[in-house]
């Protein structure tokens, strides 16, 4: 076997395209979410913007070759600014018969489709549901289709390193990484290092995905039907500076773990596993060093109680769930509340309801986060926008939290939580600041006396003598921290509570426009994870000419100071959601603006065309 | 706030705060507060550095009356609070006050995990035997056929002994007292106060308005001595006004039985002798049923484990020492980042 | 001792006035409850229209004398329709100092106030915080002072029955009472034989309270002071009936009682105990003979849990709560949307947020009702208006959930749940009608099937052959009620949820105007408990030629069809609720009307005066 | 309905559902699922009196594939919905499937609740020692020190015994069992199935994506019959491939140890004899310190007490009886009406 040169031989049959979208589609046991990961890197060396999206299936481990088993990798990666992994791939990578059943409806017309015919035997026809073989009856013409038996070349290749048949086809991911590395031009030693770090302790391993990934490579360089099959995506305008590829649940734990470094204050996080929660859990739990302490708690209400507590004591409290786990964290938010304890609490929300599509992305947590409490119990919500972007909300949840003696519900979804991005690393000297203001002094002290700014009681934590104090859920007087019934105390209690979380908003950036002019007929307002694609639609749609803009909240409660006045500047406001319209709700009834829903409640997130479609339509009616 | 000076020695009165104290005219709770307003000088703990913790409930109102920092949380939920407590301030001494309510019904979770996981706290369970606040519904540790508001045809349900569910969830330390008993409350309480781990500590307390007279069938004057067994480590565990009382095995029926001890009865050296690190033994003699049996009280179980805190601190400071001092800007570089 | 006559000697002197309100307040050991119920039970009989309000102290057992520990009894009667307990007293009886010290400023300027000076020693003055002896000092001098040692007074009237002194006091409340139904022209029959009953197994203190009964009447009728101070309260023209006193609590248990006989179903009550609930599970408790079984559950998650067990195997289930129950059941509910079962939830609110003020009455929990779950959790909210409605809202809750297969909420109030009025005893066949429908059919049986006109899936219950079937929290296939994670299909089935739930609007009233035209300048829109205060503010207003209607919404979710008409009907919408603007939100979120919010959280209901100060203000701005 | 006659026998496939079984190849809920399957035909159940009820987890899944009504409710609280149900139609025979994580963390209240209630319910507790269906974190009956995702750097609190927290709370049958010993758990099935009363049984369950292999140690064909304790009422408590251990206790030290049984050893009489009616012994055996004893199975524990149900529905009929058939309209006017 001739070794490929490790660049591409022919770089003059490259065609230039700004973009592609690729899917990588299998059995959970095929690797693709590797064969992803690889795929990446190499993207972002070449400098190309990107942005991915894994789709792991919802059983655990699901038999070979079943439909439910398949486990699928987009990544969109363009020579411009990546807002989404793409709608519907330019290139499918099917490594079964179920891959291809569950993954080509989404497909381009016209789109390449490469399968790996030596898995299209008769066993596998069946599990995936075939009644024919589609490589055969003509089901596939409407696509450029690349049929190779991928296992058979790759029994071939590793073939000298003595593997068993099981753990040779286990290679196969590294063959189809190597073509997808000809077809885009991609090197090969960035994976190579990898190989060899990851498989070290293997040297028969590391050989034969080596031999894989350059049999994968060669194939492209030799094979006749190549030719005309080569891409280039320039690469894109971006910021010089350390990136690296990011989810938001990483981004997430980390802006925690940053949060707690700026305040300098030790943070603790109170957690029951919950998907798609888990991982800012797991992620947590790494970094005892920096003086984060994770605590799996029995459940989710001993969860948010012990990061109650901790802040009560002086550490930075925060819970992580998802759905389910939020409404079982309503009660003790409701003390947060009564008490005035900083506390975040980040809901990753999930397809519901109840127990619902556990591994879908939704928005539709967001009225529960607002409201979702017996009596008038106000807190702050916040909800980030990208995946890098959980990173700072998650800074900000912080801040305001120990700034305003609050809870604040950080809100992100699935869908960024697994989602990631290339990510601007930043210097930790460039983050916002945050302040910690503890009260020692016992003169003129009781504990619910207020900061006359931010109506923020004082944070006054056990171990400062002369500060004893008892506090609890029953209603205090306002002018001695002791309980009290009386009626009119209570209601200016109620008030300053309210007062104080809508006084936030004195304290976080104004609305902007991300796209779009200040003022027109169509305003499409979006949050959180939808900002990818409500952007890249709202420019496709400006590019044709379509007088419409994007404003994204990051603030829901409350919203920023300005937001009435720049939505009253728009004839008309879309709320593209994935859930039934709650944002929209809130909107209404907040500016009396007649903002339309549009909603999507399918587990999956917008595609760019859904949105496009969406202000066509309406800007033409 | 380093140029503090040695702490005066406290007093009770340093622990009473300036709350009038909203129990009923004469509730079992007002001995037990008095008992641990004494008990806690003795202690040598600055009072900046005691919390107690609560629920919800009539005993839940405890830590208003004490002055140190207290949290009046919600219902059921105290310890999960004090986990958060205590893993971030592990200096502190923290305290819960419960109810078989609190701590038992809605509570019996974070209870049991409490207990389990062995954190560094001390637990007191006032055992009325009924909701006070609620005034008066049967509690799990109600007898059954308990007749009450919401059982006005009897309570249908067995009810659970606190101490034997304490064992069987992994406690180091079970104690059991009795609100009017005064020295020895105070002895349980220096023990629970002393024990590194989860202390818990049941007291049976008397609500005079909803359940009164729960036990007085073992409390009064004239009886204890002959339904009070007070347990004593390596003591035998004899019992009675005149200690002509004892408990033996028998040991092919893996039983405890009554036996008269001394003249007429059986010596003394055939009485089983309290061992608080033999769980069996403290899981029989928290099971005892009564009136058959006395009541055991005192410590029935005392072992020594590693603390859930504790464990955290050693692993934070492993971290620490392994990982040096944390670095964030390469923490956030992660290790597959690169430059543009 | 001369026995006073049994009827007033010399009805002529009575002064005839329309209504009157009159609070009695004394220490929690001084039977206020009773001596209110019995003055109650007067009225009723003497056919005056009423209603009345108790106001337990929050402690259990106060300290004797405390401020704390003042126990109050309100009732307002008259000749005419009564809506609430009255808002500021005409004449208040305070038994002890502390009873005036926390009762004194609501009674009206010039007002009658009935003192027991034999009370007012240093030690009572002390606890209750005065200085000076307010009976010497000159600062009563706006009210109608009645200064009488009620104590020397009883112990004189009972001295014969052999009654210790502790004992001889305990008659003080009747001796008072006497004294009551003597200015009021009520006679004392009716409470003799109460006394006879309630004491028939001690005749000592039959013959105690007895005289001191009688005494307290005579001493009206012989001391000089009262010639001129008797008054008559006409009957009012009430529809002839049986009726009864009710509370909102005992009406909501007998509703329920109800429902189950007319369905002929057995009912599962899950409850946990909690103010102001607990005398729903204490009421409901009694009725095991009437199929009833009531479940003191271990918290408040499994009580929810245990009547959805309950529905599922076919009965109906019923949970009862307050505020931070509900925060614990809302993962539960969720469930119960997902898998379509009838359940009743009862939130009587309290003061919040957290413990807050339990033992006071609110109308926070409103938002949490209607959105307080994860995900798009749809379900119906119904709120009762006055303690008798109740019963009638209780019915239709199981109603509508057994006919929707959904979750019901029902809203009451710490205010329902105590106040009581007198009701009119309904004929069973009088009542609705509630059909069950239980599937039996296997043939093409699946357990998401539904019916056409409600949407609803068929109750299938364990124990019918043939219909063996699984059910469960994860999203279901709308055309086979399998486990489906499909997209369009689970965007199916939020949808129908949704509309069903939605579709209850065709089932219900039409929204209809209480008081006032259909139309004009000024819509007072209420709900639940401020329905007394509300109207009779309106009618106020009305008499003195305001342009102002009242609408009561008894269904929040989904809304009476014709409720957005009707709105803009009229120039301005005021929404009062006792909270900081909960359905003021809804309403103006759905229909876009500019509805303003007359918020109050004080732990008490509206005055009337209140609501009538803001109707004025707000039509002459 | 009524025209129904004797139900033909059922078998295995009765019991199976038409739903893909979505658990990991290799998971020991397979063989558990089997051993169900097999077992209920032999009840005389009709299976539309059989219902299955769950919480969240791989093992919650249960009910999807039996043939049975099935209710696969949220995480931790299947104990409440079959409270309910039960109460509501005590005709019907009501099984929990559940987890270490879903019935011991999260549900721990509500297990504990339904086994001191005594609710006449039989409750599986899958025990992988591993969350599974959130891929694989440290669940309560992890061991101490245990890596997870979630523990990198080892778990830092105590494991629960099941059977040994069953006991504390208060259970009347507690039970033991492996998923790959097939006949064994059948016969502890059908154990639990006759008991009347909450039957709790433990299944030690492999699952052998995030903690294989957790149990080879005692599992395993070649050291079992040296480390499994198969109890059996009545019969002398015994162990090994030659049948040459057993348990004997230490009357003072009231502690069991391991003895060499027959030649060079003790008399068999010397060994105890299981009797499943003495908590003490079902507690130490259910106690006892892995590896230096043996895991016991089987029935632990067995005795009968009034069920919950049982007594609910009594009182129904005896408030019957009592107060002869309802009358709503009485009820309605109560006892202080007027008639104007
Ligand atoms: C979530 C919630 N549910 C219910 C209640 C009502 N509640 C308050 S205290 C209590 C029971 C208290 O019993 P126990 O712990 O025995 O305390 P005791 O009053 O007897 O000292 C209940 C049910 C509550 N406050 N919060
Ligand atoms: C309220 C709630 N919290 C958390 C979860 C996530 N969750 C699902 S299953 C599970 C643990 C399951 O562990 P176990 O009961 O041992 O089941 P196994 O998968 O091991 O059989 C968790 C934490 C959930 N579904 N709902
Ligand atoms: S109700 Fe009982 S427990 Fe509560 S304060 Fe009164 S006497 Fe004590
Ligand atoms: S994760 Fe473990 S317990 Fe769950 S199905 Fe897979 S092997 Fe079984
Ligand atoms: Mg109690
Ligand atoms: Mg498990």
């Amino acid at each position: 076997m001739t070794s490929p040169a490790l660049v591409p031989s022919s770089p003059t049959e490259q065609t230039v395209i700004p973009s592609a979208v690729v899917r990588f589609a299998g059995d959970s046991g095929d690797g693709m979410q590797v064969t992803g990961d690889q795929f990446t890197v190499a993207a972002a060396l070449a400098k190309n913007d990107l942005a991915t999206f894994p789709d792991f299936p919802a059983e655990i481990r699901a038999p070979a070759g079943t439909t439910y088993g398949v486990s699928g990798f987009q990544i969109h990666f363009a020579s411009d600014n990546v807002y989404t992994p793409g709608d519907a791939p330019d290139v499918l990578v099917a490594m079964n018969p179920a891959a291809l059943k569950t993954n080509l409806r989404d497909l381009k017309r016209g789109g390449l489709l490469i399968v790996n015919s030596g898995a299209f035997n008769a066993a596998n026809l069946k599990k995936a549901g075939y009644e024919t073989n589609p490589l055969e009856d003509g089901s596939l013409e409407n696509y450029s289709l690349l049929s190779i038996d991928i296992t058979k070349n790759t029994q071939n290749a590793v073939k000298d390193t003595g593997l068993s048949n099981k753990e040779a086809n286990r290679c196969k991911n590294f063959w189809t990484l190597g073509l997808m590395f000809w077809i885009y031009g991609r090197p090969l030693e960035p994976t190579l290092k990898w190989i060899e770090q990851k498989y070290g302790k293997r040297p028969e391993l590391v050989q034969a995905n080596t031999a894989a990934l350059k049999a994968g490579h060669a194939y492209g360089e030799t094979a006749e039907i190549f030719q005309r099959k080569r891409y280039e995506v320039p690469p894109a305008p971006v910021e010089p500076g350390v990136y690296r590829n990011i989810n938001g649940n990483t981004a997430t734990a980390l802006g925690l773990v940053a949060a707690s470094r700026i305040a300098n204050r030790e943070l603790v996080l109170g957690a029951y596993p919950i998907t798609p929660a888990s991982d800012v859990l797991h992620e947590l739990s790494k970094y005892k060093h920096f003086g984060i302490t994770t605590i799996q708690a029995e459940d989710e209400i001993a969860a948010v109680c012990a990061a109650i507590g901790a802040s009560y004591a002086g550490n930075l409290g925060v819970t992580s769930t998802s759905g389910p786990g939020m409404a079982l964290k309503t009660e003790a938010i409701g003390l947060a509340v009564a008490v005035e304890l900083p506390l975040v609490v980040i809901d990753i929300q999930r397809g519901g309801p109840s127990t619902g599509l556990p591994t879908k992305t939704e928005q539709a947590d967001l009225l529960q986060a607002v409201y979702g409490r017996n009596s008038e119990a106000p807190v702050c919500v916040v909800a980030a926008a990208t995946p890098g972007d959980c990173f700072y909300m998650a800074i900000e949840a912080v801040r305001l939290a120990v700034k305003y003696m609050t809870p604040v519900i950080l809100l992100t979804d699935g869908y960024l939580a697994n989602g990631a991005e290339p990510w601007k690393v930043p210097n930790p000297s460039d983050l916002p600041k945050i302040e910690l203001r503890f009260r020692t002094d016992p003169n003129g002290f009781h504990p619910f006396l207020r900061d006359e700014t931010t109506l923020a009681r004082p944070w006054a934590i056990p171990g400062t003598p002369g500060l004893e104090h008892r506090i609890g859920g029953l209603e205090k007087d306002y002018d001695s921290g002791h309980i009290s019934y009386a009626p009119e105390n209570h209601e200016r209690m109620c008030r300053v509570r309210a007062a104080k979380v809508a006084g936030i908003a004195r304290d976080i950036p104004e609305q902007t426009i991300e796209v779009g002019s200040e003022r027109g007929k169509l305003l499409v307002l979006g949050w959180g994870s939808t900002y990818g694609a409500i952007r890249e639609a709202v420019q496709r749609c400006r590019a044709r000419g379509l007088d419409v803009s994007h404003a994204h909240v990051r603030y829901i409660n409350p919203f920023p100071r300005n937001l009435g006045e720049l939505l009253r500047r728009f004839d008309r406001v879309l709320v593209p959601e994935l859930n039934l319209g709650q944002l929209v709700k809130l909107i209404r009834s907040e500016y009396l603006v007649p903002a339309e829903s549009l909603p999507k409640v399918q587990g999956k997130p917008f595609k760019v065309e859904e949105l496009e479609d969406a202000i066509r339509r309406l800007l033409e009616s | 706030m380093s140029n503090l000076i040695e702490p005066a020695k406290l007093t009770k009165k340093d622990f009473e705060t300036d709350q009038d104290v909203r129990w009923c005219p004469g509730c079992g709770d007002y001995s037990i507060l008095a008992n641990v307003q004494r008990v806690m000088p003795e202690l040598g703990i600055p009072r900046e550095r005691i919390v107690w913790v609560s629920g919800i409930g009539c005993s839940s109102r405890f830590p208003y009356y004490m002055n140190t920092y207290g949290f009046h949380t919600i219902h059921g939920r105290a310890p999960a609070f004090a986990m958060g407590i205590k893993v971030a301030n592990p200096e502190l001494s923290v305290w819960i006050a419960t109810g078989d309510g609190d701590g038992l019904s809605i509570g019996g979770n974070q209870l049991m995990h409490c207990l389990r996981r062995n954190l560094d706290v001390k637990i007191l369970l006032f055992n009325n035997r009924i909701y006070g606040l609620t005034k008066g519904q049967y509690s799990p540790t109600s007898e059954l056929g308990k007749v009450t508001k919401s059982t006005p045809f009897g309570s249908a349900d067995q009810p659970i002994d606190p101490a034997s569910f304490a064992l069987g969830a992994n406690a180091t330390f079970v104690a059991r007292s009795i609100d009017t008993e005064a020295a020895h409350l105070s002895d349980v309480l220096r023990r629970a106060a002393r024990h590194s781990g989860a202390a818990f500590t049941e007291i049976y307390q008397n609500c005079n308005v909803f359940n009164d007279g729960a036990f007085d069938s073992f409390r009064e004057r004239d009886v204890k001595a002959e339904r009070q067994l007070r347990v004593e480590h390596g003591k035998p565990l004899v019992f009675g006004a005149q200690r002509d009382k004892g408990l033996r095995l028998d040991p092919k029926t893996l039983t405890l039985e009554v036996v008269r001890v001394g003249e007429g009865g059986v010596p003394e050296s055939e009485v089983l002798v309290h061992d608080e690190t033999n769980q069996t033994l403290a899981y029989m003699l928290a099971r005892m049923p009564y009136p058959e049996y006395p009541v055991a009280l005192g410590v029935l179980y005392a072992v020594e484990r590693p603390t859930y805190d504790g464990v955290l601190r050693t692993q934070k400071a492993e971290a620490l020492a392994r990982s040096g001092a944390p670095d964030l800007a390469r923490l956030l570089r992660g290790n597959a980042a690169w430059e543009i």
